[in-house]
């Protein structure tokens, strides 16, 4: 699947209800080992947000100027983290949850790296 | 000792470097028009090239990356392409003027008609594009554009009434004949010859070429916080010379021979010798860097390779695209269009396109990913936006600014 | 009736936004006046500093040659007006001469520094000088 | 409090770290384009980047070198230079003085 198919897909709650957009995709690089003696970057989970713009700005991490990044959340809504385990289903034109969208987790309540 | 004449050598460069056509004809046609009633304009405007070129500068040298990558990461490919598209169409515009600019320096020396030097000027820039090393190309022109301090002295020699200019420089609004609507036209337009966006993209591309580390933020923050200033009292002596010389007299700045007439006035022969030579200096180094930035905005969006740290023929679509820029400029300055007239409207389209190009250089500056420690402080933060928010209404109402005034009759 | 008609015709030509034709060709006249007269004066300028040997001959001629241009360009604009009343044709008779005049005296100067005779283009310098006064005073017609 | 995500690698992210960041060849240095996509195999297990997407040219995973400002890749057979070397070989190598370093 390709990164640009998958942004701003619609996400869709337990319920069918849509909860918004991804927004990114977070990787951890512990996936299997590979030839380059590097790890694999394996996907964590998705990034959703709100109002389904797809640029963050890299402002989920809390950096740039205060005043720049609170327009820019302001404009995107709520932002969520949805776990890997978390996906049910990837469609042509949804990504399914098994959450309904009250027990989603926001994004700001993992810890920053 | 080394290091003190390398830091000396970049000052005077910047100061030489940070005149251009725009400059030069918008000062002087500002001073004509508005006396010092604008001057106040040229000092925000170095302000805020200080400020984001710093910031350039800070992110080069922590991360090796020019201002072209990060617009493609932060805006994504949409968004910096029509940023691409904006901005290289600024550039190229005063690529156009620049040239036009030697051409006429030529005519005013020579009285042979600019269109016969035009096609050698432009020759003359791809030469030098193709064949001379990038740190002497910087030093030469910006070295030789020093000579235009000699505005500076023509206006001490002028003897002008310092408490009328004072008088003037204090006082921000339209006089005579001028209305509130042409006075915010000229604002934005030298607004755009000061934070004009190719600055940033050679700045930042220099840098790389230059292979700035850590090491290097020293030499390039005394470049732009020395040699920028200096460079904007040089835009403000032009614009004193002709607010002493032709605002009493009713004289408009229409043409290049006017721009270099009080030099000649106050100095003579000799004056105008040296004017004309800084003139030529000062275009001819700003047709190189436009040229040059032409191909560095579309490599970097595209992610050529780029530079002149490499052999022409490792860098080949950098140079055909900074070719064909050349062979525009060429034939849109036969069409005998009037290069001071494409330089008044260059700095103002100028303005329309900054906010997109100043926007992802704020967000990086911030971003530790790029800069590590070295992140933009709460003050640097705060003038940035304000500069933004500046930038977004210069931005919007240049267009309606331009129609209102009929390109600022 | 009539009244009416008037009434109507004068709100027309009010909301119309463009003044009486009288003002629409004296705003014509004070704009090319002042154009016109920034080119006399900067080949007044020009002669003098010339004839202070502050300026090669080359370059003096090439900011009369284009001060000509400017002057013409002004006289041209100016001359495509139209004035409808008996008092802009009066005025358009009498700017279309000043620009007239200014035309030959930078063209007289262009003439003679071509021919490198600084002594005529001198001569040429009280008319200028004239010229430019003129012009000015038109300029103040408008803003 | 939510459980933290498994943090035991480097976190990166997809879109802001990766797509449209310049490519560098790790044999000479030289700008090799920029990440265009990014291909996810959603299907592994566990669910990998399988590649990076430049033009038409794909960089699978194994070749991706180092992670930074700009991301280093093994080059090697791919041929990533293909439109400039067609332009050096049609117009630059042409013109005289293409080979030689700047004075």
């Amino acid at each position: 699947m390709r990164l640009n198919d998958l942004l701003g897909r619609r996400v869709l709650d337990t319920h069918g209800d849509v909860i918004g957009g991804v927004a990114d995709v977070r990787l951890v690089q512990d996936g299997p080992m590979l030839v380059s003696m590097q790890r694999a970057l394996r996907v964590d989970g998705l990034i959703v947000v709100e109002n389904r713009a797809t640029r963050l700005f890299g402002y989920e991490r809390h950096v740039g100027p205060e005043l720049l990044r609170r327009l820019v959340h302001w404009r995107l809504g709520e932002v969520w983290y949805l776990p890997w385990d978390d996906v049910e289903d990837i469609t042509d034109d949804a990504v399914t949850t098994a959450r309904s969208r009250t027990d989603l987790h926001r994004l700001e309540d993992f810890a920053r790296y | 000792m080394k290091k003190v004449l390398g830091v000396t050598l970049g000052i005077l460069t910047a100061i030489g470097g940070f005149v251009d056509i725009g400059d030069l004809v918008t000062n002087a046609l500002v001073g004509a028009r508005f006396g010092l009633h604008l001057a106040w304009v040229v000092i925000v405007g170095v302000i805020g090239i200080c400020l984001y070129a710093e910031m350039c500068g800070r992110v080069v040298a922590m991360s090796g990356r020019p201002v072209f990558d990060l617009i493609r990461e932060r805006l994504g490919p949409r968004t910096g392409l029509l940023t691409l598209v904006a901005s290289f169409l600024v550039t190229l515009l005063t690529l156009i003027a620049e040239i036009g600019g030697v051409a006429l320096a030529f005519e005013l020396a020579s009285g042979v008609n600019y269109l016969l030097w035009m096609p050698l000027a432009a020759f003359a820039v791809w030469l030098v594009i193709w064949r001379v090393k990038f740190s002497r190309l910087e030093q030469v022109f910006g070295l030789m554009g020093l000579l235009l301090v000699v505005f500076a002295v023509a206006l001490f020699k002028l003897g002008p009434d310092w408490g009328e200019l004072l008088h003037q420089a204090t006082r921000p609004h339209p006089i005579g004949h001028e209305d509130w609507s042409t006075y915010a036209y000229f604002a934005i337009a030298l607004f755009g010859a000061a934070m004009t966006p190719y600055e940033v993209f050679f700045f930042s591309s220099g840098g790389v070429e230059e292979k700035w580390t850590r090491r290097d933020l020293v030499t390039a923050r005394s470049n732009v916080f020395v040699g920028f200033p200096l460079g904007g009292i040089l835009s403000l002596a032009i614009m004193g010379c002709t607010a002493v010389l032709f605002l009493p007299a009713g004289i408009q700045v229409g043409t290049l021979g006017q721009v270099t007439l009080p030099v000649a006035v106050a100095l003579g022969k000799i004056g105008l010798a040296i004017v004309l030579i800084g003139v030529f200096a000062a275009t001819f180094g700003a047709a190189l860097e436009t040229a040059l930035s032409c191909g560095y905005t579309i490599a970097q969006y595209r992610g050529w390779q780029w530079g002149k740290l490499v052999r022409p023929r490792e860098a080949s679509r950098f140079h055909v695209v900074m070719i064909v820029c050349i062979v525009l400029a060429m034939l849109t300055l036969l069409t005998s269009v009037d290069p001071v007239l494409v330089t008044e409207y260059s700095v103002v389209f100028a303005a329309m396109a900054l906010p997109l190009t100043y926007l992802p250089i704020l967000i990086v500056a911030n971003d530790p990913d790029y800069v590590g420690k070295e992140t933009n402080g709460p003050l640097r933060n705060a003038f940035g936006l304000v500069y933004l928010a500046l930038l977004v209404v210069a931005s919007l109402a240049a267009i309606p600014l331009m129609i209102i005034t009929k390109g600022g009759q | 009736m009539r009244r009416a008609v008037a009434i109507t015709l004068l709100t027309i030509l009010i909301l119309s936004g463009c003044g009486s034709p009288d003002q629409k060709l004296r705003s014509a006249a004070a704009q090319s006046a002042r154009s016109a007269a920034s080119e006399v004066s900067t080949t007044r300028l020009a002669v003098e500093q010339l004839r202070a040997q502050h300026l090669w001959t080359r370059s003096a001629g090439q900011i009369v040659k284009d001060a000509e241009k400017g002057v013409e360009t002004a006289a041209s604009s100016f001359s495509a007006q139209q004035p409808s009343t008996p008092t802009s044709t009066r005025l358009y008779e009498q700017v279309t001469k000043t620009l007239d005049d200014a035309q030959t005296a930078v063209t007289a100067v262009r003439i003679a520094l071509g021919n490198d005779d600084l002594a005529a283009a001198e001569q040429q310098l009280p008319a200028l000088r004239q010229s430019a006064t003129d012009l000015s005073r038109i300029g103040e017609l408008a803003q | 409090m939510p459980r933290t995500p498994d943090t035991s690698g480097r976190v990166l992210h997809a879109q802001l770290h990766l797509l449209d960041r310049q490519l560098i060849d790790q044999a000479d240095g030289h700008l090799a384009g920029k990440i265009d996509d990014v291909e996810l195999d959603l299907d592994a297990d566990p669910p990998v980047v399988a590649a990076l997407i430049t033009g038409r040219e794909r960089i699978t995973a194994r070749r991706i070198a180092a992670i930074d400002t700009a991301v280093t890749v093994v080059v090697e057979d791919l041929d990533l230079d293909y439109y400039d070397n067609w332009v050096e070989n049609h117009v630059i190598a042409k013109i005289p003085g293409a080979g030689d370093a700047t004075e």
